[in-house]
């Protein structure tokens, strides 16, 4: 008997995503993102989702604005220097998304919790703010040992989570960067929170390969459900020391996210136009791929 | 303002420089684009870089939270992405490769932030979250980030405003993204908070301060060339002019120091003068 | 014994490798010296190895809880220390470098494990930490280490006792460092374990399951050579030894893996015949 | 105004722990362990401490039998392949050591509790142990969401944090390995519980050197309280990738506290006789110590 391969195309990968889930895209604010995927789901026209995560930015705000997501529980959303995310303001001005808002760290350590099977993650320091005014899935509770009030915060228990990395082997091992930044570690926390792991890569790579660095492996094969090969599968965030972001085709979708009409249009020709990722690559261009690839000497 | 031989933002960098102490540890986010960017990150870094060159050679900066102790003599701009390589790249002493990092920001590491929202009102509560009711936002915005942690966990956070508008300037937030002092120190003890809340905020007209009893915002000063009614005008709540002090210029010596050692390329804040 | 073409640790191996099924993720520690460190590291990693070999090629093996994966077809001698450079550079899939590292315990990601202690009792419940009363020990031993997370956070547990004793197998053991079937399911169920527990007591006389509505050990099977009368004068409980079967004999296809393949340098367990 | 420099002598960080408090000491079971401040302790006296720990061994042994303890709350003390820790298990069956006990990762987790400024850490599968039963410092509670029985344990809550390092600068920055193992990440944890931390390291560089890796300081200068150069400060126990454990040094060790009379002679000799930490280093030999070291081809 041979070991099994977890390689899935885009398509199969995103087929296991279902309406209605809880769903955990990797990376931080505008780095990182898996794109490749998230515009997959938009061409499979998955409705009801729950994003829930950290810091979110453009992955949010474009399966919002493709009218697949219902409710969002994080502490951000927003383009940063490419400015406001227009789709979730829009759905969240005109009430057709639910906005669930947490601070920053206790965002993070919902994960903490899933990975942890805690059933809440304790915090201490809420009382007066907005979150727990109308966050009513924080309950409020009186420390067992000190008699301090308190709060417990649902863990994030994402159904799927979803994280773009450089490499990975067909078995599923995946590796991160050996100098990691707050993006990385996001990913990391992610994929320990929930049992349904799909991760996008640059490359997938022999696991003899992948052996040379096991300190590096930061996603073991026992944790991953589906691997799928997506070069350039973040973009057009940035993947560090890969490549960068990329910044025109940013403030193309500012721009193009400012009605739901030039969105529309922006959809068409970004997403369903191009049919896949290889399409959406080939419009992209060579050109313009390479510009944005990160070099360095071989070590 | 231009009779002035310096800039209101070297004003404002000198004032906050000498409110640190030595040892400090200071915590700063890397904002992008215009006013906030200077506001939130540039003053902010040079006056903690002005307070290590001169009283506070052990104050220790967090920049965007993860790099610490950045030399940014070198740089020419400010990195304009948190997480990509030219940041990781910047020399600094040490840096945070995961959450939760080298410092322990819940038990109390961070000494002071710099935060900013849409809305500050009296009791020092900002709102970065939404205009209108939350249910139903006339304009919903980012959403709270840190700013939960800036007011409570931090020991302390000044409010960086770069526009002082009545707008801005409210008698109540509309959404508490980071408490303030709602019924003073006793109010924030009531709400189970230990440490931490706002101790300035700064605006390019004057510097408040806070009624920690009564949990009011008050003048600490109003900058040089600004009129009282300027400021009571600007502000949404009633607050008290009369006999407030004009904002310490700073000295020749500072700005020598601010403009030759600190920001020598201008990468900070707007300079004066020479 | 000696009559038999195989040892009684192959007889473990293979009759543990078959209980392991395909994609589960076993976890066992680096124990050093003697009996111990055959029960609980050598012929576990055989019996891993020969699962993976045979019908569980995506099992995952998890060597002190933090290599995984890894290839010890090379090496001639079990690394005697769990954190020195020699267990570092063994090749493997990958390593824990921090906790809580990349695999989830608490959410249930470990199937099986593998543990021991100087005392077992008839339900399962283990002790490494003291003989005698806990306040005033006649003995104290090393403590509860990781036995506790072995008996609840993992989802079955493999008790693994080299000696097979009077005096290690008690009605009820002094401390319970590791819990079992007190009550049964239900009792696990009452006392918030929402899963794992003993699934065998490995000895070298015979093997125990257990009945988890009554939550007591009874023999699943006696090694071959040895009496009914001999396990139960080693036992300190009442067991049933009427109309157990023999444990399994292996093939000799499945000796031949193990000896060949899987431990080609017989550094994991004694291998006979050949 | 300079910058201050945080270099201390052994005699003098040893100083600031006082008698009573509760001490974590770096390290995981018989690896890379603060040997020389442990003696330092010892030489100074030190009386009724508390030692707080994950899998302790060597470290907590030798101050139990130099009568410096009076509690410990660990999940382990023993001495792995050199057998059981005897001076520890002398003074629990005596009565004259306080033992509570923790399971393995809720002892590591309690660090966690204090690294996060929490009142408790929450814990899931204590029913039916020893540890509840007899550890009457964990209160159980009901989860405040689901009802569910569950346990507040306490914050580890060190009084003084002593690890041993690699190398680190005069202000307190210090370095840890590129590639991890646990010893060095309950350091990691130990030295963000407490706000009194003491670092042994092998070699002080400058603060130049330090900054060619910051991706590789884990204790910045603002949580360091003292930085002590100590080389071969670990010794018997291994410093991963520097020097191996003295395996003689521990069977020396582990034969000699077989009684108290014996650990009193073996206390003289190697704690007491040579005075400070360059006698212990004298007395053990040039010979000796390079025997022990680890070597590799400059990168």
């Amino acid at each position: 008997m041979g070991r099994t391969s977890k390689i899935a195309s885009l398509q199969e990968a995103a087929a296991i995503v279902r309406d209605g889930q809880r769903l955990a895209l990797g990376g931080f604010a505008i780095y990182q993102r898996p794109m490749a995927f998230v515009r997959e789901l938009v061409r499979q026209g998955r409705r009801d989702l729950t994003i829930v995560g950290v810091v979110n930015a453009i992955e949010a705000d474009l399966l919002i604005g493709a009218g697949c997501v219902s409710r969002i529980e994080t502490s951000y959303v927003g383009l940063e220097k490419f400015g406001l995310a227009r789709n979730f303001r829009r759905a969240a001005e005109a009430g057709t998304l639910d906005t669930v808002d947490y601070p920053e760290l206790i965002a993070w350590d919902r994960f903490r919790a899933s990975q942890e099977g805690l059933p809440f993650w304790t915090c201490t320091f809420l009382g007066g703010s907005g979150i727990v005014e109308y966050n009513k899935d924080i309950v409020p509770f009186d420390c067992p040992v000190t008699g301090r009030k308190l709060w417990a915060v649902p863990p994030a228990a994402p159904d799927v989570v979803v994280v773009h990395a450089v490499m990975g082997d067909e078995y599923g091992n995946v590796a991160f960067h050996n100098r990691k930044m707050l993006p990385q570690s996001v990913d990391i926390t992610h994929t320990r929170s929930c049992d349904t792991i799909i991760v996008t890569v640059e490359k997938i790579v022999s696991g003899k390969e992948m052996k040379r660095r096991p300190d590096l492996v930061e996603i073991p094969a026992l944790r991953t459900t589906y691997i799928v090969e997506a070069p350039f599968g973040a973009h057009p965030t940035s993947l560090l020391g890969i490549y960068d972001c990329d910044d025109d085709a940013f403030l193309d979708y500012a721009a193009a996210s400012a009605t739901p009409e030039t969105f529309g249009t922006y959809l068409k020709r970004t997403v369903h136009t191009p049919g896949d990722h290889a399409g959406y690559l080939a419009e992209l261009g060579v050109e313009r791929l390479l510009a944005l690839r990160n070099v360095e000497l071989p070590a | 303002m231009s009779a002035l031989p310096y800039t209101i933002e070297e004003l404002i960098t000198v004032a906050l420089a000498k409110s640190f102490k030595d040892g400090e540890v200071g915590f700063t986010g890397l904002a992008t684009g215009g006013a906030a960017a200077l506001y939130i990150t540039g003053i902010p870094l040079a006056a903690m870089e002005l307070a290590r060159q001169t009283h506070a050679p052990n104050l220790t900066i967090l920049l965007a939270g993860w790099s610490i102790n950045p030399d940014f003599s070198e740089i020419r701009n400010l990195p304009s992405a948190e997480f990509d390589s030219g940041l990781q790249n910047l020399p600094c002493e040490a840096q945070m490769e995961s959450y939760p990092g080298p410092y322990a920001v819940r038990r109390g590491d961070v000494d002071f932030g710099f935060g900013s929202g849409v809305q500050v009102d009296r009791a020092g509560n900002i709102n970065s979250t939404c205009i209108g009711d939350y249910r139903k936002p006339k304009v919903r915005l980012v959403g709270s980030i840190l700013l939960p942690e800036h007011m409570t966990c931090f020991r302390r956070e000044y409010i960086m405003m770069p526009h002082h508008e009545v707008r801005s300037f409210v008698e109540r937030v509309d959404y508490v993204s980071g408490v303030g002092y709602p019924g003073g120190e006793a109010g924030r003890q009531a709400l189970g908070l230990t440490i931490g809340g706002p101790e300035w905020i700064v605006t390019p007209k004057c510097i408040f301060e806070f009624d920690r009893v009564g949990g009011r915002a008050r003048l600490r000063s109003i900058h040089p060339g600004i009129g009282p009614d300027d400021v009571r005008r600007s502000t949404g709540f009633a607050i008290e002019t009369d006999g407030i002090p004009t904002t310490e210029a700073p000295t020749a010596e500072e700005l020598a120091i601010l403009r030759r050692k600190v920001d020598p390329h201008h990468a900070l804040i707007p300079h004066g003068g020479e």
